[in-house]
Formats: structure tokens, C-alpha cells, sequence
């Protein structure tokens, strides 16, 4: 362990990470968890003006504590609207909506994700939600973020089931399938990394690493060849102000950052 | 690109059937008010195809859903839309055998469903699969009476290629697009915050998908925190999310989304989610689970007894109206 | 004049009419005026489950008096609900709604109307308000119907424009054009008769004629050569106890039903 | 059957060019706060296409109307969704050189209006028919990011031949379909019962269109009856029915649906609707009207002080409150 790894952990740093990539006056759809943490911190730090979107209909809560779920009644206390599914969706479907952060069980050198199974989709090894709104969300908002933990059998070559778009097969895929122009995968934040993706092959690549990671952890934990953007920077470790805020307002029940 | 998806549409979107239906559907403003056991016989049979209102864990019809499983329904096709507790239950008594799948057997941050993955992964049942908004719209189009909706998702990915949608080509712009099946399902059981006995219904907080399922089922079964005179209803007819010509079935039942959360009325237990849980690690803790939680449980009330009554119920009410502070007591 | 003719005027006859037709326990979309007060006198008589929408969201409510618009405040008067335009054009074509009233400039003998203009459309003579929500209402309810004054320039071979449709060019036409099967026009009232329609051919025909009206007057105010049912009988003329909820509650201020 | 309608497509439904569009749109909760000028002066230009709130005489923003007609706008294009009073204003100025008609030139049973007639008669407006269920799913199909939705209206009439809708054969069912192309307006101009100072919104009774319009227009300028606090949108977050991010301009205008209706708070002053209708008669007197009542009133107030200030609005009030009892106090 450095010194710095004492000080915060895994999981802070990657929703500080995140937090810091949500521009000020945008708007998110968030799940529960750490994609939820990251707005909340966003909108105490860098993004007062970031409005926060549900899927099940919940718009601009003033959130009391971190939903359970993503429909539950946190997601619209004191909220803007309390609205309806199809209302959400169709934000983003008419291009509303700038981010959204989603998760998986695999994600491939396209940011494309599996949420669906493990193994064969006909007779399931592990049979897995499915895409709930994901799919959705990747294919209608500007950005697509990814809070990730990462290791070789989640960043996998080749998905067992591609429930939810990323760059699909490469450049041109998502506009020759249909999928509304200029949208796609932003940021994978792992326990090692930020990816972004290379402009030319749409392919994920390491933008920075955190301290005290090597590239050789990074292509430990990567089952496929990541990229290297040309100047591989060190992460901003968290201030202790955004650490306070994370501790004390956002989470201090530690749900989500653990007590460690 | 791989469409029209290879898997089976359970519900074909026949709108002229769906319109010689609903033209038979009674309008009168007649007295339907009933138990949970008596709609739950009459309108629900073997091999109904079954949507759920709410989101999986919130303002879910728990009682109606206790009453499929103790009346042993079978074959039922169930709409997977954010399906939680929801699929969990009917998984407990292993009711269907067919599912639009957009999301199942997980509860969330909660974790996985042991039992309701089971049922999956040894091929019990036959999977189509969609996503939250396709289904979202799939009730809409039914709603609106048009046999598909088309859309901007699903697009290039195994979701399309494993479900029935179909892909179209705008008139107008040319760009690609998903047609999504219109989604007339045979039942709806909906929980609402109030109805009069006519089936006129006001929720409160966030609506989901429940006007389009409400308008979309052949059959509506609705239960209510409260029952409230048709007077109440008259006073802001702007409250009115479903209107009684939709309903088939009014059952007074309160705390009718326990262990879910209805809004501005009482919080999940999560103590409560977290044994179903757990007890599914084990098939016959978890057979002994489902036995004494709803097979042995004659109604809800008793339900709400075995899972610490009106203390219990008081302590989620506080969990509801003050969050932060809430989570404390618990 | 006839001794009945002096007892009521042609409007409340057509109203009477109208009303009783309106089956207990149905649904029907209406619009201001004679088809307005045939919804009410019918809820005081024969139906009094009469379901009543107004396009514009209105739903059920408790009229206080007759409105002025299909979207004014009284159409939601103490009402079941108090929805959108979509809501009630989206259940008329999910098959819910029975009966719809519908007026016009013209007419024709496939119960075809023109409400857009007269002379050629490129050029119109006379611009009228067009569809507004009798095109969707004739093609979505199940049975539609006209209270409509009756001469040979309302009553034509050929309307100057198709705004909305009765059978179109007759049998097999609706379901050729796409139009829900099983819908189309019921009856047509006016002053001097009531018109149904043909079940092999679908043009109108003479059902029943009001007290001393001949075949002739039906004739001479028909611009279309008119059929007539096997039994052309007479019409009923209106209760004494119609008359009276029509004249009292209805329509106490003679606002459709006139001084005469 | 005639189809494509052989009428001018006056707003393309482009989803993708919307999407940018609507991605530049601001998402920051500022104050909006503005005059019925500004907003006007700033956000309606000579040219944009229009798309009115409300149904005609009932929740209009005459105000925001009026202002247009003031600022002298020209070549709009208009969209005719029961356009009745507002048709008529919009009409005495000769704003407007192209309309999608539903309904236009009428006033429901008050009549023609004859100056917006002769405007029509003469050739002056290029127009494209639709019904008002095809403009209201044209504005549901914009709100949905879709470009067009289908419909089973206006087939086999001259209305769709004089449209510029086409037709489709579903993928699912074979049956003849309409597709109504998505209809983005430049600028909307709705009347609300009560916004935030950011342009949050509440209604109350009846919505008509005015939930699609505002999301489908690419500009959104709303008056409402009062400003209220935004704690009080967030008190009750399921009665806001347009949010702030669709909305750029916010005006204060109480009574600004006169002459028309607004539900719950004043019915419509037909008595100045009838001199309006009857100066129509007179080309001449009818000029004159115009710019007594609109060219030379400075704002809104003056108008209603013209019309007959607060003792006619007081009694428009207990109309309102009091139907039936209120028609006798006319």
C-alpha cells in the first residue's frame, strides 16, 4: 500500500473520479450506488447546477439519503417532477440527456456490456437481470460512464451475450445500426484506471492511471489489449474536501464506500 | 443486422382482436369492490399472460401477487418490466413458464434471487428479451391502440437479436428503427394509494408504466391503500390516473405494497427483503420460507402479523416521512 | 303544421331522437351542442350509465350547464377525470368508445362529411374549420352519428372535399383503406327523418320519418337519391317527460333547443 | 389509397438535427423571469413556426398573442390544433403565411371568424390537413424522439390525401397504417395556472397537448396565472407537468387566458368574444378594433382595462365557481 491508498479508498476514488467528469448545468441518469454517490458529490463540488434523472421517473430530488432502488420514494423527494418511465426515456430519447452511468458483469474493448448471462444465452451458466433500462440509457445519452471494478473476467475480449451498446463492432457500428448519432461510451473508472476510447478506433484505452498502479497491473486485470492514449497521466487523488463531503453528506452511512 | 429478433412473441399485437375486446368491456359505473382471493379466482387463470404494476420493489400489488401463488396459478406469461420482489414471488411459486425479459431476478443493489434464477437457468421458462423502455412502450402502443411503436434502442445488440422486435425504415427520414410490439396483456394487478369502488384511481409520487398497463391489460385488478368515495374522485378529477372503465376489480388493502415501498405512505423493509433472500440460499429453507409467508397465511393482514405488524409497519411509515433520520431507527 | 309539431320544435325532436339511441352502459365522444344535450337527456332517461368524453380530456363529468367549448371547464365539472387529447383519442382507437356525434357542411349518401371548405380545396370559395377531431372520432369510435338540418345543398351526390369518413366508396371500402373494421356511420337525424344505413350496400336510408313528414319532403331535401328500409315507420314523437328534462335540465336557458 | 398526401411537410421530422438541437438546450435552474415583450422580442422571430398550449378559447396565452401580433411577426407558420381565438389573433395580424390545419377559422359553436377566413380564402396561407389527433400525436411523436408515430386516422379521406402523412404496412400485423411525421415547432407559447421562476409548471383540470407541445418545441415561453415558490414544486413533485429544462422564457401575466377560459380560475368572457366575431364583419371597423384593442394597448393589463378591469373579471370568476348560477349574473 502507498501512503496515499491509506487515506481513501478504492471505491472514493473512483466515485471522486467520476464525480469531477459530470459538467456543470448537465444532466444524469443515475442508478443507486456508486453512480448515484458520484452525482451527489458532483452537485456539492463541481456541478451545483447537475440534474439528476431515475428511470422509473424520479427528476431533480433533493436526495435524503442514497435510494435503494431506483424507483423508491428518495428519487423524487422533494424532487422536480414525479414523472413516469416512458417521460424519462423520451428525454433522452430526444437528446435531453448528457450522462448516464451503467454497469455489468463483462464489458468488452468496446465499452459494450453483458448484463444478461454467463454462458450460452440458450441454457444460461448464470442467468442475470437482463438489460433493465441500460440498454436504453447506452443507446439514447450523450455519454455513457462506467464505475467498474475491473479484473480479467469482467474486461473480457469477446461478451457472452452483448445486452447493451457500446461502439458495437467499431466505427460507423452504431450509426449503421441506428443508433442516434454522436452518442456512445465516455469513461470506464476501475479500482486501477480511467479509460477513455481512442477517437479513431473507438477502442478503450488508459487515459490515466491511479497512484501507485503500473501498466502491468492494468494489463493484468484486462482480458483483452487495452490502448494507451498518448499521455498517460496519474489520477487526481481525491481533496479531503471532496472526501469530507463523500463521508459526511453523500454517504455517511457508508453503503457504498464501505467501512474501510 | 439481425432482426427481426429469433425469439417467441408471447402476445401478438392484434389490435382489431384487442379492439373487438375492449368494445365488449363493461363502462357501466358498477360496485367492484372484492377481496383479494375473489378477483384473484375470478380473473386470473392458468396461462394468463400477467403484467405488474409499480417497479419491482415499489408500490408493487404484494397481496394479489401472495394470492396467485396460494391459489397455484401456473403457466402464467409474465412481463418483466423491472420485475423484482415481484418475479421473486411468482418465481417462489414457480407460476410461469414463459417472460419478456427486460429485468428479472435481481432485486437491485439488493442482490441476486437464488430461486427466481434457478428457474431461468434450468430452461422453465422460455425467454424474450426486451428492455426497460421497449416494454415501457410496448404497454403504450397497446394503450394507444396501434399495433407498434418504433424507437431508437435495442439496436446492433444480442437484446434485439433475442427478442421479437422487428426493424423498420422511417418513411419520412430513412433512419433505422425498432418496431416494438404492441403489449395487450390478459391481467394487470396494479397497487394504487386510492380508488372509489368504481376503480377511479389516484397515485401519488412517480406513475411508472401503470397508465399504459392500466389502459393496455384486458383485465385490470387494482389494490388500494384506501377506498375512497366517488365524491373524492369528483373533487380533482386531474388526480384521476386510471379511470374506472379500465378496472375489472377494486380490493381494499392496506400496506398492500409491503415489503415494498409505497411513497408518502411507508418504506421497504429491508430486514424483511434480506431474509427472502436468504432464506432462498437454501431450497428447503427457503420451500419452509414460502410455505409459512404465504401458503400457510391465509390473507395479507395475517402476512403483515408474521412480518412484525403495526409496530413494524409504524416503524417504515417513520422510515418514509423521514428519510435520514429514518434510516436510523431501523 | 301538425298538431305534435306545435307540442316541440324539430331540434328537440332530433335531440329525443338522438338520445335514444345512446345505448345504457356505453361511451361516446360528444361536442358542443344538439349532440351534447342528446348525452344529457339521455343520462336523465334511458341511459343513465352514459359514459360522456369530450376531446379535449373531459371525462364524465357532472355538466352543470351546456358547454361552450369541448375543452372548457365545464366538460370537467366535478368529472372521473380530467385528462389530454390523447388520452381520449387513444381510447377511441384502443376500441373503447361506442358512439360519437359528428355535424358537417356536407354530407353524402356513404355518410362521407365535408367540414373543410366549399368549391375546390386549392381555391376554396368557403374555408372551413376543417377535421379538427371528426376525422380521428369517425374513424375510431364504433357507430357514428349526425344531428344535422337537412336540404339539398347539406345532403349532396359529392362533397367538395372528404374531411372525414362515413363508408367512403361503400362496402369493403374502410377496411380497405386501413380503418378499424367494424366501425362506421349509424345514424343520421334530421328534421325530417332518421336515417340508417343499408348493411349490403352501406348508403343511407330512410329508417323512420317524423309526424307528417311524406316521402316527397325527404326527396325534395335530399341532394343524393335516398334508399328506404323495408318498413319506413314513424318516428316516436318525445315523451312529455323527455321534453320536460330537456326544456328544465338540460337546456333551461334554450341555448340549443331555441325560444320557438 | 392517395398516400403520400400531396401537401408541403412544413417542419421535417429530423430526430437527429432535434437531438443536437436539443443537446445545446440549456439544463441550468436560473431564473426565467421576464415580460410578455422580452420573451416575445427575444424568442419569437418572423419566420419560426408556432405551436399554441391549451384548446382555442381555454387556457390560451393571450398575452403572450397579443405580443406577437404587437411586435408585428410575420411569415409564422402555425399549427392549426384547435386554433380558434388564437387563430383569430394571430389571424388580425397576419402573422402567419403557412398552417398545419385541424381546426382553424372557427370558434366551436360561436361561429367564423371571417377576417381569418378571407386570409385563408385569398391564398394567403399555404396549407397542409391533418386531424387534431395527428397534430397531437405529431407533437406526442417529437416529445418521444421518434420521427413519426402510426395511427389508424384520416385514411381514406381527402384530409390525408391534402396531408403530407404516408402510409405504412405494420411489420407485425400486415395492416394499413398512417405515419404522422414528428412535428418540432420552433417556439411554443402556453398558459399555465402556476411556474416557478425557473419554468417549473403546473395545470390544473384538463392538458390537452400542452404536455407533448412543450417537449417537442425546440423554444418554450410560458405565462402562468402566478409565480409561486419553487418549494412549492418541489412540495408536490407529481403536479409539475412541464419541467424547467423545456422551458426558456417565464412570464407572470394573471388572467392571461382572457378572453378564453382558464379552468378553476375565470370562464371565458363571451361577450367580448361576440364583439370581436361581430367587428370580423367590417373590414374597416374591424382595423380599428384591432389597433384600439391590441396595436395601441401597451400591455396586458390595459387590455383588461379596456374589456372591463377587474369588475368584468370578477364576474367571469363566480361563471367560473358557479355554472349555472354564474350564467345568470351575465
Amino acid at each position: 500500500m502507498t501512503s496515499e491508498s491509506r487515506s481513501y479508498n478504492a471505491m472514493e476514488l473512483m466515485i471522486c473520479l467520476a464525480a469531477r467528469y459530470l459538467e456543470d448545468g448537465s444532466t444524469v441518469v443515475v442508478g443507486t450506488g456508486a453512480p448515484c454517490a458520484a452525482a451527489m458529490l458532483a452537485q456539492r463540488t463541481t456541478a451545483p447546477n447537475l440534474m439528476v434523472l431515475f428511470e422509473a421517473g424520479g427528476m431533480g430530488p433533493l436526495l435524503p439519503s442514497m435510494p435503494i432502488s431506483v424507483g423508491d420514494s428518495r428519487t423524487f423527494f422533494k424532487g422536480l417532477a414525479a414523472a413516469t418511465m416512458p417521460e424519462i426515456m423520451e428525454a433522452c430519447q430526444r437528446g435531453m440527456v448528457d450522462y448516464t452511468f451503467l454497469g455489468g458483469a463483462q464489458v468488452d474493448m468496446y465499452g459494450n456490456l453483458n448484463s444478461t448471462c454467463i454462458g450460452d444465452w440458450e441454457k444460461p451458466r448464470v442467468r442475470m437481470p437482463g438489460s433493465g433500462g441500460a440498454n436504453d440509457l447506452a443507446s439514447l445519452c450523450w455519454r455513457t460512464m462506467m464505475i467498474a471494478p475491473q479484473d480479467p473476467r469482467r474486461f473480457v475480449a469477446k461478451l457472452d451475450f452483448m445486452t447493451t451498446p457500446g461502439y458495437l463492432t467499431g466505427p460507423g457500428a452504431r450509426e449503421a445500426a441506428g443508433l442516434p448519432p454522436g452518442t456512445g461510451p465516455y469513461k470506464v473508472i476501475t479500482q486501477l484506471a480511467v479509460f477513455g476510447f481512442h477517437p479513431g478506433t473507438l477502442r478503450m484505452q488508459v487515459e490515466n492511471m491511479h497512484p501507485g498502479v503500473t501498466r502491468e497491473m492494468v494489463m493484468g486485470a484486462t482480458g483483452f489489449e487495452p490502448g494507451w492514449s498518448q499521455e498517460v497521466t496519474q489520477s487526481r487523488p481525491p481533496e479531503p474536501s471532496e472526501l469530507e463531503i463523500l463521508r459526511k453528506e453523500v454517504d455517511p452511512l457508508r453503503y457504498i464506500i464501505g467501512r474501510s | 443486422m439481425g432482426l427481426p429478433g429469433s425469439s417467441r412473441l408471447f402476445m401478438p399485437p392484434d389490435v382489431n382482436a384487442a379492439r373487438e375486446f375492449f368494445r365488449s368491456k363493461s363502462r357501466r359505473m358498477t360496485g367492484k369492490l372484492t377481496t383479494a382471493r375473489e378477483a384473484v379466482a375470478r380473473m386470473v387463470h392458468d396461462g394468463d399472460y400477467l403484467a405488474v404494476g409499480g417497479f419491482g420493489t415499489n408500490r408493487i400489488p404484494t397481496a394479489l401477487l401472495h394470492e396467485v401463488v396460494r391459489q397455484g396459478r401456473k403457466r402464467l406469461g409474465l412481463s418483466g418490466h423491472t420485475a423484482t420482489h415481484d418475479c421473486q414471488i411468482l418465481a417462489a411459486g414457480d407460476c410461469f413458464d414463459r417472460c419478456d425479459v427486460a429485468y428479472v431476478v435481481g432485486l437491485e443493489a439488493r442482490g441476486l434471487s437464488r430461486n427466481a434464477r434457478r428457474i431461468f437457468e434450468e430452461g422453465r421458462v422460455a425467454v424474450t428479451e426486451w428492455s426497460n423502455a421497449a416494454l415501457a412502450w410496448r404497454y403504450r402502443a397497446a394503450a394507444m391502440g396501434v399495433p407498434f411503436l418504433p424507437a431508437r434502442v435495442m439496436l446492433g445488440t444480442d437484446t434485439a437479436r433475442r427478442s421479437a422486435a422487428r426493424e423498420i425504415t422511417c418513411p419520412f427520414t430513412g433512419i433505422r428503427l425498432v418496431a416494438l410490439p404492441a403489449l395487450f396483456p390478459d391481467v394487470a394487478l396494479i397497487h394504487v394509494h386510492r380508488a372509489d369502488v368504481y376503480g377511479n384511481c389516484q397515485i401519488d409520487g412517480i406513475l411508472v408504466s401503470d397508465l399504459d398497463v392500466a389502459r393496455a391489460a384486458r383485465r385490470v385488478i387494482v389494490s388500494a391503500e384506501r377506498i375512497i368515495a366517488g365524491d373524492e374522485i369528483r373533487r380533482e378529477p386531474a388526480r384521476t390516473v386510471i379511470p374506472y372503465f379500465c378496472v375489472d376489480a377494486v380490493v381494499e388493502v392496506p400496506y398492500g405494497g409491503y415489503p415494498g415501498n409505497t411513497a408518502y405512505e411507508y418504506f421497504s423493509d429491508e430486514d424483511h427483503l434480506r431474509a427472502w433472500l436468504k432464506a432462498e440460499e437454501d431450497p428447503a429453507a427457503f420451500a419452509e420460507f414460502v410455505r409459512s409467508y404465504i401458503f400457510e397465511t391465509p390473507d395479507f393482514p395475517a402476512y403483515l402479523e408474521r412480518c412484525g405488524g403495526l409496530r413494524r409497519l409504524q416503524e417504515l411509515r417513520w422510515m418514509e416521512h423521514f428519510p435520514g433520520r429514518g434510516e436510523g431507527l431501523a
